[in-house]
C-alpha cells in the first residue's frame, strides 16, 4: 500500500470515528432494533462493502473471460 | 305406321346403309350414305326415345310372332338410352370420318371401311334393341366382324396384329357367352330375356344356372374390356383408324357393358346383391384394380391413343363399379358416367385423330407445344381430359359424385375413397399431355401443323361441348340414368 | 344506398361476370399490350365498385342470393353473401387493383413471356376466388375451388423451365389431389350424413355424428383444403415460387392459399358450426397439428436464404394461425382468424412485392444478397420493413388485429399450448424478419439509388399504407368479422 | 375537460414529431427535435387530471389517455429525460436515431398514460421498435437484433397475459392484479422482460452500451421505467417482485463491481437501482409505491446524467474502458462534475434526488416491516456507492493518465448536463417540493440529522473499504459472462460440436437406408415397366385371365 493510499485511509478513518462519535448526540429513529445503535451504520457499511468487493471478485475469478466478444 | 317400327327401323337403316355403301364402290358415294343413314337413325332414335319417355316400354314383335317362338324387340328406359347414344355419336363420327379416312385408308378400301362401320352401328343397335339373348349373340357377332375389319383396315402393320387378337379374344367372349345362353335354355325353355327372369323366379338354387351366370359374365367382360380381360384394347384402339377408334372407344364397350347390366339385373334380379353372390364382389374388386391399374399403365404410355385407349379401361371399371353398387344412386352413377364417358372418350379420340391428320403422329414426346398451332383441337383433347379426371364443370364430375354418393349409401366409406383417390391417376396421365400440349416449346410436329378443318373440329366440339354441358345442367342426363337405374333395379324389363 | 338501379342478385352475377369477362377482354386484346392492361385495371376497378356495393348492403344486414344452375339433383350452384365471404371477397378485389398495377410494372420491368395468357388466367383466378367467396353451398366451393387450382397452374408454370414445370406438377397434384381425395368424399360424406349441402351458420350436422366421425369428416375437409397448407401438406407452396412475383403474391395474398383457409373457416362455421365443434371437440387434435406447423414452418423460414422461401414458409405457418383459430372454435376465434386473412393478405402482398421489386431492380433473390439494399431502395424496403412488422404482430400494423383475437380466443378457452406456440412464433418470426432489416438498412450499400418501376412502388406503397391504416381503422373488416357468428 | 385536448396527448406529439423529422432539414429539424419534448412536458401538466376519454376499437373500450397522478410523475421524468436528452443529442448527426429517440420517448408517454392494457401494449410494442431503432441506427446490428428479439419475446408474453385477463374478467382495465394464475404470470414475465429482471437481465448490459454516445441516453430513461410504471400499475404488493427485485439489485452490484465499460457498467447499475423499485413494488403500500415511482423520476434524472457524461468522455476520447481511461478531470472539468453528481445521487448522498427517494423507499421497507429487505437493500446501498461514486470517477477522471489533447463537449451537450445537475441538487436540497408530486413522502424523515448521519457513515465506511480493497477493484479488459451466453455462444458452439459429427451420423442413416433403398428403387422399376409394357400382353395372357375369372365362380358356384 502506498504512501497516499494510507493517507487517505487515515484522514477516511478518522472521518468515520467522528462520524460515529456524532452519532451518539442525534435521536435516533431506529425502524429495526439495531439500526438505531449508534455507529451501526459504519461497522454495517464496512461488512457489506468488503463483502460485496470481495463476493464480486470471486465471482470475477470464475465468470470473468479476457478479451471482448466477437459480435459485439 | 312408321313410328311404330321404329324399333327395328334403327337396326335395318344402317343395315341398308352398309349394303348400299358396299354396292356403291366409291368413297364419297360411300360416305354420304354413310352420313344420310346415320342422320336417318339419329333421328329415327330420338323419336324412339321421345316415344318411350311418353308410353313408357315398347314391345316390337317382329314379323308379329308372339315372344316364345319369334323375336322380340323391348325398349325401356335403360335401353332406349343407348340407342341414342350410339346412333348419335354414329353420326357425329360419320360427319368426323370423311377428311380423317381420306388420309388415313387407301381409296379402293373407304368404300368397305363405311359398309364396315355401318355394320358395326347396325350391330351395336341390335345388342341394345333385342330382348332376346340369341339375338344379342347374332347381333355381337355382326358388330364384332366388322370392328375386327376396321381395326384391320388400319395403316399401320401392326393393326393386323390386334385386329387377330381381339378377333380370338372376341370369339372367345362370344362362345363363353353362348354356352352360358345355352344353359340357360336347357333351364327355362326360352330365349327370351322376359321369360327367362319370369321363369327364373321359379327355379331354385339351381346351380347350373349360376354357371350360365358365371359364363355370361365373363363372356361379357371380356368384350366390355374389363380388368384383366382388357389387354387387346390397348392396341386395337391403338391401331385402328381415327374415326374407327372414336367409334369403338365412344360405343363397343358401352353396349357390352349394356348387355351385361341387363343380364345381371334383369334377367338374374337381385343376384348382383353385394356380398350375397360374389358377382358383384368380384365385379368391385376388378372395378377397383381397373381403375387403379389401368390408369397407372396409362400413365406410363407414350402413344396418346394408348393413353387414352387405357384410360378407358380405368374408365369401365367405374361403370362397371356402378353396376356392383346395385343401389339406385350408384347404379345411376355408373350409368350417367357410361353416357359421359362415351362422349368425352369420343372427342378425346376425335382430337387426337385431328392431330394425327396434321401432325401425322400421336406420340405425345413428339406433339410439344401442338396447343400453340391447333389451339381448338387442344382444347377440345383438354376439356375431355378433364372430364376424365372429374373436374368439376365437367360431366365427369357429376357421374363421379353420384358414384361416391351411392358407395357412401352403401357403407362403403373406403370405396369412396378409392373411386377418388383413382381420379388422381388421371389427372396424371391428363396432366402430361396438358403440359407436353400446352406448355413446351413447339417441337417440329407442332410447327408443321395448322389447325384442324371446320368438319372435324364441329363434331369434336359437340362432344366436348356436351361434356362441359352436362357438367353444368345435368338434370336432363341425370334423369334419364337415374329412370334407367329404376327401371333396372325394379326387376321387371 | 345505390347509385345503379342494380339489385343484389344483378350485383352477386356481376361479381362473377366482370372478371371473366375481363377474361375475354384480355384474350382478345392480347396483341395490344397497352389496351390489354387497361382491360385488365378496368375490370378491376369495376369489380372492386361492385363488391363495395354489396359490402355497403352486407353491412345493413343483407345476405343476396343467387341460384345459378341446378346441375343435378342435389347439386346446385348458388351463391349467397355471408360476411366472410364478402371479407374474403373484398379484400380479393381490392387486391387485384393493387396486383394489376404491380404486374404491369413487374412484367413489362422483366420482359416477361406470354403476358396475354398471363392476365388472363389472372382473371380466371379471380372469377373463381369470387365464386367461392360467395359459394352458398359446398358443391359450388368446391366446384370454384377446382377452377381456382387449374387457372393457376399455367401463372405457377408461367416461366416454363424444368424446375417450374416440376412445381407445377407439384402444385397440381398437391392441390386437386387432396381435394379430389378429401375434400370431395367430405363434402359427399356432409350432404349424406345432413341431407343438405347449404352453408347455415351455425352448422348443418349438429347432432348427427358421433365426436369420432366428426373428427374424421373435419379432418377431411382440413386437410382436403391443402390450400391452407397445413403441414404434411404444404410443400407445393414453397415450389410453387419459381412462379413470377405477381403469381407469387396470388397465390399468397390475393386468392390461392386465403382459398384455403376460407375453406376451413367457413367449414367450421357454417358446416360445423362452432357449438358443435366446442361440444364434440372434434376440432382439439387440429390445436396441435396447426401449431406444430407455425412454429416448424417458422423455423424453417429461419433458415432459408432465399427470399421467397422464406417468405413462403412465413405464409405457411401464419396460415395455421387461422386454421389454429379455426380449430379453437369460438366466436373470437373466429373473429381473429377472420381479421387475420385481412391482415396477412395485405402485408404479405408487401412482403412479395418488395421482393419483387428487389428483383426486376437489382435481380436479388437471396438474403444474403441484400446487404445494403434498404439505403438503395428506401419505398420498397420501407414497405417491407412495414409488411415484416405486420407479419411479427406488432402494433401499430395490421397483424397485431388477427394475433390479438386469436390469443384471445387461445387464452380464452385456456388453450396453453396454442398460446406457447403463439409466443414461440412470434419471437421466430422477428428472428427471420428482422435480420433481413438490419441487413438492408444498416450493411454499407454497394450503389446508387435505384428503385423498382414506378407501378411497382406505387402498388407496394399502396399495401403498405394498408397494413397501417387497417390497424388504425379496422372497422369494416372488424364488423364484417364479428357479424360472421352473430348472423 | 380531457375533451378539450381531444387525441392530442403527449406520445402523440412526439410520435407524429419523430415521423415527420427526417422530412424536416437543417435548423428546421433540429427546432422540432428540442420543441416536440418541451411541448410534451407542458401537455402532461396540461392534460387535467380525470378518468380520460373511452373510445371504442374493435369492441374493446379503450381509454387511450387517462392523465392520473401517477402518468404525471412519469410523464414529468420522462418529458424532462426527452427535454435534456434532445438538447444533449442535438449535434448528432444521424437523422435516424433522432426520429426513434422521439418516438421511443413518446412511447413512454404513451405507456405513462395508457388507461387500458390494449393501448398499453401498443405502446409497449411502439417503444420496443423506437429503442431497437436507436441502437440500430449506431449500426449495431446484431446487438440490435438480440435487443430486438428479447423484446419480442417479452412483448408477446405480456400480449398472452392481457389476452388471458381480458378473456377471463372482460375487462381491459388497469387493476391492481396478483400473479395468480397463469395468465397474469404471462403477463408478469413480459413486464418483467422489460424491467430487466432475471433470468434475461443481460439484454440491458448487452444493448445500451451499443447505442451511440447520444442514443443510451434516451435508452437509459425510459424501456425499464416504463416497466416500473406498469408493474405499480398492475401488481403493487406483488410478492414475487421482492426477490425478483433483490436478485437485480445484487446482479447490478456485482457485475457493476467487475465491468470495465462505462457504458455497460452504468447498465448494470440500472438494472442494481430498478431492483431497488421493485422491492418497494412488492411492498405495495401507498408509500412504497409512491417511493418507487419517485425513486424511477430521480433514476432517469440521474442515469440520463451519467450517461451524458459517459457520452461526453466517448465523444471526446472515443473510448468508454476504464482501463484506458484516467486524468480527463482537468481537461473536462464540467463532465466531471456533471459525473460525480451524478454517481452521488445514484449512491444517495444527501442533498441529491438520490439520496430523497433512496430515503423514501428504505422508510417504505420499514413501514412495511421487511426487515431482511431492509438490511439487504442497506448493504447493497454502501456497495453501489463503491463502484458509481468511487471506482468509476477514480478511474475515468482523476486518477493519474496520460495527459492528452481533448477538450470538453459542445455548448449543448454541456448545457443538458448543467439542466440536469441543477434539478438534481434542487430536489435534493428541497425535497418538499417534490411533495406536490408525492405528497405520501411528507412524513418520511429526509433531511434529518440521524438519517443524514447514518447515510455519511454508510458512505465513508465503504470508502475506507475502497481504499483498502483497491487492487481487487482495478478495471481490467474482458467481458463477464452472463446468461447471454445462453443464446450468444451456445448454440454457435452447438453448431461447432455437431457439424464434425453431422457427416457420420448421416452416412450412417443413408447406410442403414441403403437396402431398402436398393429394394424399393427395383421394384419401381419393375412396377413401371410392367405398366408401359401393359399394352403388348399375349393373347394367351388373356384367355388365361378368362378361366381364371370363370373358373373362381364355377368353383364358387360349386361350393
Amino acid at each position: 500500500m502506498d504512501h497516499t493510499r494510507r493517507l487517505v485511509l487515515i484522514v477516511l478513518l478518522a472521518v468515520l470515528a467522528l462520524l460515529v462519535a456524532a452519532d451518539f448526540f442525534v435521536e435516533h429513529h431506529a425502524s429495526f432494533w439495531i439500526d438505531g445503535t449508534p455507529g451501526f451504520a459504519a461497522w454495517f457499511s464496512l461488512a457489506s462493502a468488503a463483502l460485496a468487493v470481495l463476493v464480486a471478485y470471486g465471482w470475477g475469478l470464475l465468470m470473468r473471460r479476457r478479451g471482448e466478444r466477437a459480435d459485439d | 305406321m312408321i313410328a311404330s317400327h321404329l324399333p327395328v327401323l334403327v337396326i335395318l337403316i344402317p343395315l341398308l346403309g352398309a349394303v348400299l355403301a358396299a354396292l356403291s364402290r366409291h368413297g364419297f358415294a360411300a360416305w354420304l350414305i354413310a352420313l344420310l343413314a346415320s342422320a336417318a337413325m339419329a333421328a329415327a332414335s330420338l323419336a324412339l326415345l321421345f316415344r318411350v319417355q311418353a308410353e313408357g316400354m315398347i314391345s316390337y314383335r317382329i314379323g308379329g310372332w308372339a315372344p316364345e317362338l319369334g323375336i322380340e324387340y323391348r325398349i325401356d328406359a335403360f335401353n332406349v338410352l343407348i340407342v341414342v347414344l350410339v346412333s348419335v355419336v354414329a353420326l357425329l363420327t360419320m360427319i368426323y370420318a370423311r377428311r380423317s379416312v381420306l388420309a388415313e385408308i387407301i381409296p379402293e378400301r373407304i368404300a368397305w371401311f363405311y359398309t364396315m362401320m355401318l355394320l358395326c352401328v347396325a350391330g351395336l343397335l341390335g345388342i341394345a334393341v333385342t330382348g332376346d339373348a340369341f339375338n344379342a349373340f347374332v347381333f355381337l357377332e355382326i358388330s364384332s366382324l366388322a370392328t375386327y375389319t376396321l381395326i384391320a383396315l388400319g395403316r399401320d402393320r401392326r393393326a393386323l396384329v390386334a385386329a387377330y387378337q381381339y378377333l380370338i379374344v372376341g370369339t372367345i367372349g362370344a362362345t363363353l357367352y353362348v354356352i352360358g345362353v345355352g344353359l340357360i335354355y336347357l333351364s327355362t325353355g326360352t330365349l327370351n330375356l322376359g321369360l327367362i327372369a319370369e321363369r327364373l323366379a321359379g327355379i331354385e338354387g339351381s346351380r347350373a344356372l349360376i354357371v350360365a351366370e358365371a359364363f355370361i359374365a365373363v363372356g361379357i367382360c371380356l368384350k366390355l374390356a374389363l380388368f384383366p380381360l382388357h389387354a387387346w384394347l390397348p392396341n386395337a384402339y391403338a391401331y385402328a383408324p381415327s374415326s374407327a377408334a372414336v367409334l369403338l372407344a365412344s360405343t363397343a364397350t358401352k353396349v357390352a357393358i349394356y348387355l351385361l347390366a341387363r343380364f345381371l339385373f334383369t334377367v338374374f334380379g337381385g343376384h348382383v346383391d353385394v356380398g350375397a353372390l360374389p358377382i358383384g364382389a368380384i365385379l368391385i374388386v376388378l372395378s377397383v384394380a381397373a381403375m387403379f391399374i389401368a390408369s397407372a399403365a396409362a400413365v406410363f404410355q407414350n402413344d396418346v391413343k394408348r393413353i387414352l385407349a387405357f384410360s378407358s379401361v380405368g374408365q369401365v371399371g367405374y361403370i362397371t363399379l356402378g353396376l356392383a353398387l346395385a343401389n339406385p344412386t350408384g347404379l345411376a352413377g355408373g350409368l350417367l358416367h357410361l353416357v359421359n364417358h362415351a362422349l368425352m372418350k369420343g372427342a378425346a379420340f376425335m382430337a387426337i385423330g385431328a392431330i394425327v391428320l396434321r401432325a401425322g403422329t400421336a406420340k405425345l414426346d413428339e406433339l410439344s407445344g401442338i396447343g400453340r398451332t391447333m389451339p381448338w383441337t387442344s382444347a377440345a383433347l383438354t376439356v375431355a381430359g378433364l372430364g376424365l379426371i372429374g373436374v368439376p364443370g365437367t360431366s365427369g364430375f357429376v357421374s363421379k359424385y353420384y358414384l361416391i354418393l351411392g358407395a357412401l349409401e352403401a357403407g362403403f366409406g373406403w370405396l369412396a375413397i378409392l373411386i377418388v383417390a383413382s381420379s388422381v391417376i388421371a389427372v396424371l396421365y391428363v396432366g402430361r399431355i396438358v403440359e407436353v400440349v400446352w406448355f413446351r416449346e413447339p417441337a417440329e410436329a407442332a410447327r408443321a401443323s395448322r389447325e384442324a378443318p371446320l368438319e372435324l373440329l364441329l363434331p369434336m366440339w359437340v362432344l366436348a361441348g356436351a361434356t362441359i354441358w352436362f357438367g353444368i345442367d345435368a338434370e336432363w342426363p341425370a334423369g334419364l340414368a337415374a329412370a334407367a337405374a329404376r327401371q333396372l333395379l325394379g326387376g321387371a324389363p | 344506398m345505390t347509385i345503379l338501379p342494380l339489385n343484389d342478385p344483378a350485383l352477386l352475377a356481376l361479381s362473377l361476370a366482370l372478371p371473366a369477362l375481363a377474361t375475354l377482354a384480355i384474350a382478345w386484346l392480347g396483341r395490344w399490350p397497352n389496351l390489354r392492361e387497361a382491360a385488365t385495371l378496368v375490370g378491376a376497378v369495376l369489380l372492386f365498385a361492385v363488391v363495395m356495393m354489396l359490402l355497403a348492403h352486407v353491412l345493413q344486414g343483407a345476405r343476396p342470393e343467387l341460384k345459378l344452375v341446378a346441375v343435378a339433383p342435389g347439386l346446385t350452384l348458388a351463391l349467397k353473401v355471408d360476411p366472410l365471404g364478402m371479407l374474403f371477397a373484398g379484400v380479393a378485389s381490392t387486391l387485384w387493383i393493387v396486383n394489376s398495377l404491380y404486374s404491369i410494372g413487374y412484367m413489362r420491368g422483366n420482359d416477361e413471356p406470354r403476358q396475354t395468357i398471363f392476365y388472363a388466367c389472372f382473371a380466371i383466378a379471380i372469377t373463381a376466388t369470387m365464386g367461392l367467396a360467395f359459394a352458398g353451398n359446398l358443391f359450388t366451393l368446391f366446384v370454384f375451388y377446382e377452377i381456382l387450382s387449374l387457372s393457376t397452374y399455367p401463372l405457377v408454370t408461367h416461366k416454363q423451365s424444368p424446375t417450374a414445370m416440376r412445381a407445377g406438377r407439384v402444385y397440381l397434384l398437391t392441390l386437386v389431389g387432396a381435394s379430389m381425395v378429401l375434400l370431395l368424399p367430405a363434402i359427399v360424406w356432409t350432404g349424406l350424413v345432413a341431407g343438405t349441402l347449404d352453408f347455415r351458420v351455425g352448422g348443418i350436422l349438429d347432432g348427427k355424428l358421433g365426436a369420432g366421425a366428426l373428427a374424421l369428416l373435419f379432418a377431411m375437409f382440413v386437410f382436403g383444403a391443402a390450400k391452407a397448407a397445413v403441414m404434411p401438406l404444404h410443400r407445393w407452396l414453397p415450389a410453387a415460387m419459381v412462379a413470377p412475383t405477381p403469381v407469387s403474391a396470388l397465390l399468397h395474398a390475393v386468392a390461392v392459399v386465403k382459398a384455403g383457409v376460407f375453406t376451413v373457416l367457413k367449414v367450421t362455421v357454417s358446416v360445423f358450426g362452432i357449438e358443435t365443434l366446442q361440444t364434440s371437440g372434434a376440432s382439439e387434435w387440429l390445436v396441435y397439428v396447426a401449431g406444430f406447423t407455425i412454429v416448424a414452418a417458422s423455423v424453417v423460414a429461419l433458415r432459408a436464404d432465399d427470399l421467397k422461401r422464406r417468405l413462403a414458409y412465413s405464409t405457411i405457418g401464419q396460415l395455421s394461425y387461422i386454421v389454429l383459430a379455426a380449430a379453437l372454435a369460438s366466436p373470437v376465434a373466429v373473429l381473429g382468424a377472420a381479421l387475420h386473412i385481412a391482415a396477412h393478405a395485405v402485408s404479405k402482398i408487401t412482403l412479395f412485392f418488395a421482393a419483387g421489386s428487389v428483383y426486376t431492380a437489382e435481380h436479388v433473390t437471396k438474403v444474403s444478397q441484400m446487404d445494403g439494399i434498404g439505403r438503395r431502395m428506401p419505398w420498397t424496403m420501407g414497405a417491407f420493413a412495414i409488411g415484416a412488422l405486420s407479419m411479427i404482430g406488432l402494433p401499430p400494423t395490421a397483424g397485431f388485429l388477427g394475433k390479438w383475437f386469436i390469443l384471445d380466443a387461445a387464452t380464452g378457452a385456456t388453450n396453453w399450448f396454442a398460446v406457447g406456440v403463439i409466443v414461440v412464433s412470434t419471437v421466430l418470426n422477428a428472428a427471420y424478419f428482422l435480420p433481413i432489416l438490419t441487413r438492408a438498412f444498416l450493411r454499407p450499400a454497394k450503389g446508387p439509388r435505384r428503385e423498382a418501376p414506378l407501378p411497382m412502388v406505387i402498388a407496394l406503397s399502396a399495401t403498405a399504407a394498408g397494413t397501417v391504416l387497417l390497424f388504425l381503422f379496422p372497422g369494416v373488416p372488424y364488423r364484417l368479422a364479428s357479424m360472421i357468428v352473430g348472423g | 375537460m380531457t375533451e378539450t385536448f381531444g387525441p392530442l396527448s403527449p406520445a402523440l406529439v412526439l410520435i407524429l414529431a419523430g415521423l415527420v423529422l427526417p422530412l424536416l432539414r437543417g435548423w428546421l429539424r433540429d427546432g422540432l427535435f428540442l420543441i416536440a419534448p418541451v411541448l410534451a412536458l407542458v401537455l402532461v401538466w396540461a392534460l387535467p387530471l380525470g378518468p380520460g376519454l373511452v373510445v371504442d376499437w374493435l369492441g374493446l373500450q379503450l381509454v387511450p389517455l387517462a392523465p392520473d397522478r401517477m402518468a404525471r410523475i412519469f410523464g414529468t421524468a420522462f418529458g424532462l429525460a426527452a427535454i435534456t436528452g434532445a438538447l444533449y443529442g442535438v449535434s448528432q448527426s444521424q437523422v435516424t436515431e433522432k426520429a426513434a429517440a422521439l418516438v421511443y420517448a413518446g412511447a413512454a408517454q404513451g405507456i405513462a398514460f395508457a388507461g387500458d392494457l390494449v393501448t398499453l401494449f401498443i405502446f409497449w410494442e411502439i417503444l420496443a421498435i423506437g429503442s431497437t431503432l436507436v441502437i440500430w441506427s449506431n449500426g449495431h446490428w446484431r446487438a440490435g437484433l438480440r435487443y430486438a428479439l428479447i423484446h419480442v419475446l417479452g412483448g408477446v408474453l405480456l400480449f398472452a397475459g392481457i389476452a388471458a385477463e381480458i378473456s377471463a374478467t372482460g375487462s381491459v382495465g388497469l387493476q391492481a392484479i396478483r400473479a395468480d394464475n397463469f395468465g397474469r404470470w404471462l403477463m408478469l414475465a413480459g413486464i418483467l422482460v422489460n424491467a430487466g429482471a432475471p433470468p434475461l437481465a443481460a439484454w440491458v448490459a448487452d444493448a445500451y452500451p451499443k447505442a451511440s454516445w447520444s442514443g443510451t441516453v434516451f435508452l437509459s430513461a425510459f424501456t425499464t421505467k416504463a416497466a416500473v410504471l406498469v408493474l405499480i400499475r398492475l401488481f403493487p404488493g406483488e410478492p414475487a417482485l421482492l426477490w425478483f427485485g433483490l436478485a437485480m439489485a445484487v446482479y447490478g452490484l456485482a457485475y457493476a463491481l467487475l465491468e470495465n465499460d462505462i457504458r455497460k457498467l452504468l447498465s448494470y447499475s440500472i438494472v442494481g437501482q430498478v431492483g431497488f423499485m421493485l422491492v418497494a413494488i412488492g411492498i405495495g403500500s401507498p408509500l412504497a409505491l409512491a417511493a418507487a415511482a419517485l425513486h424511477a423520476f430521480a433514476h432517469i434524472l440521474y442515469k440520463s446524467l451519467l450517461m451524458m457524461a459517459a457520452g461526453a468522455i466517448l465523444r471526446s476520447t472515443g473510448e468508454t474502458r476504464l482501463s484506458a481511461l484516467g486524468g480527463l478531470a482537468r481537461a473536462m472539468p464540467l463532465t466531471t462534475v456533471a459525473l460525480v453528481i451524478g454517481a452521488f445521487s445514484l449512491s444517495a448522498v444527501p442533498l441529491t434526488a438520490g439520496f430523497v427517494s433512496k430515503s423514501a423507499i428504505m422508510a417504505a421497507l420499514a413501514e412495511g416491516r421487511a426487515a431482511f429487505f431492509w438490511f439487504a437493500l442497506t448493504s447493497i446501498s454502501a456497495g453501489s456507492f463503491l463502484y458509481v461514486g468511487l471506482k468509476l470517477p477514480w478511474f475515468a477522471m482523476f486518477r493519474p493518465g496520460e495527459r492528452r489533447e481533448i477538450a470538453e463537449p459542445v455548448w449543448s451537450m454541456k448545457a443538458a448536463m448543467v439542466l440536469l445537475c441543477g434539478t438534481i441538487l434542487a430536489i435534493g436540497c428541497v425535497p418538499s417540493a417534490l411533495e406536490a408530486l408525492v405528497p405520501e413522502i411528507a412524513d418520511v424523515a429526509i433531511l434529518t440529522p440521524d438519517h443524514v448521519l447514518f447515510q455519511l457513515q454508510l458512505l465513508i465506511a465503504a470508502s475506507c473499504i475502497f481504499v483498502v480493497l483497491l487492487p481487487l477493484l482495478r478495471p481490467r479488459a474482458g467481458t463477464t459472462l452472463d446468461v447471454d451466453w445462453l443464446w450468444r455462444e451456445l448454440p454457435r458452439k452447438v453448431v461447432a460440436m455437431w457439424a464434425p459429427l453431422s457427416a457420420p451420423i448421416g452416412g450412417a442413416i443413408a447406410a442403414g437406408c441403403e437396402p431398402l433403398r436398393v429394394y424399393w428403387t427395383g421394384f419401381s422399376r419393375r412396377a413401371v415397366d410392367n405398366l408401359s409394357g401393359a399394352s403388348n400382353w399375349r393373347t394367351g395372357k388373356i384367355a388365361f385371365w378368362a378361366t381364371a375369372l370363370l373358373a373362381t365362380y364355377v368353383l364358387i358356384a360349386a361350393l
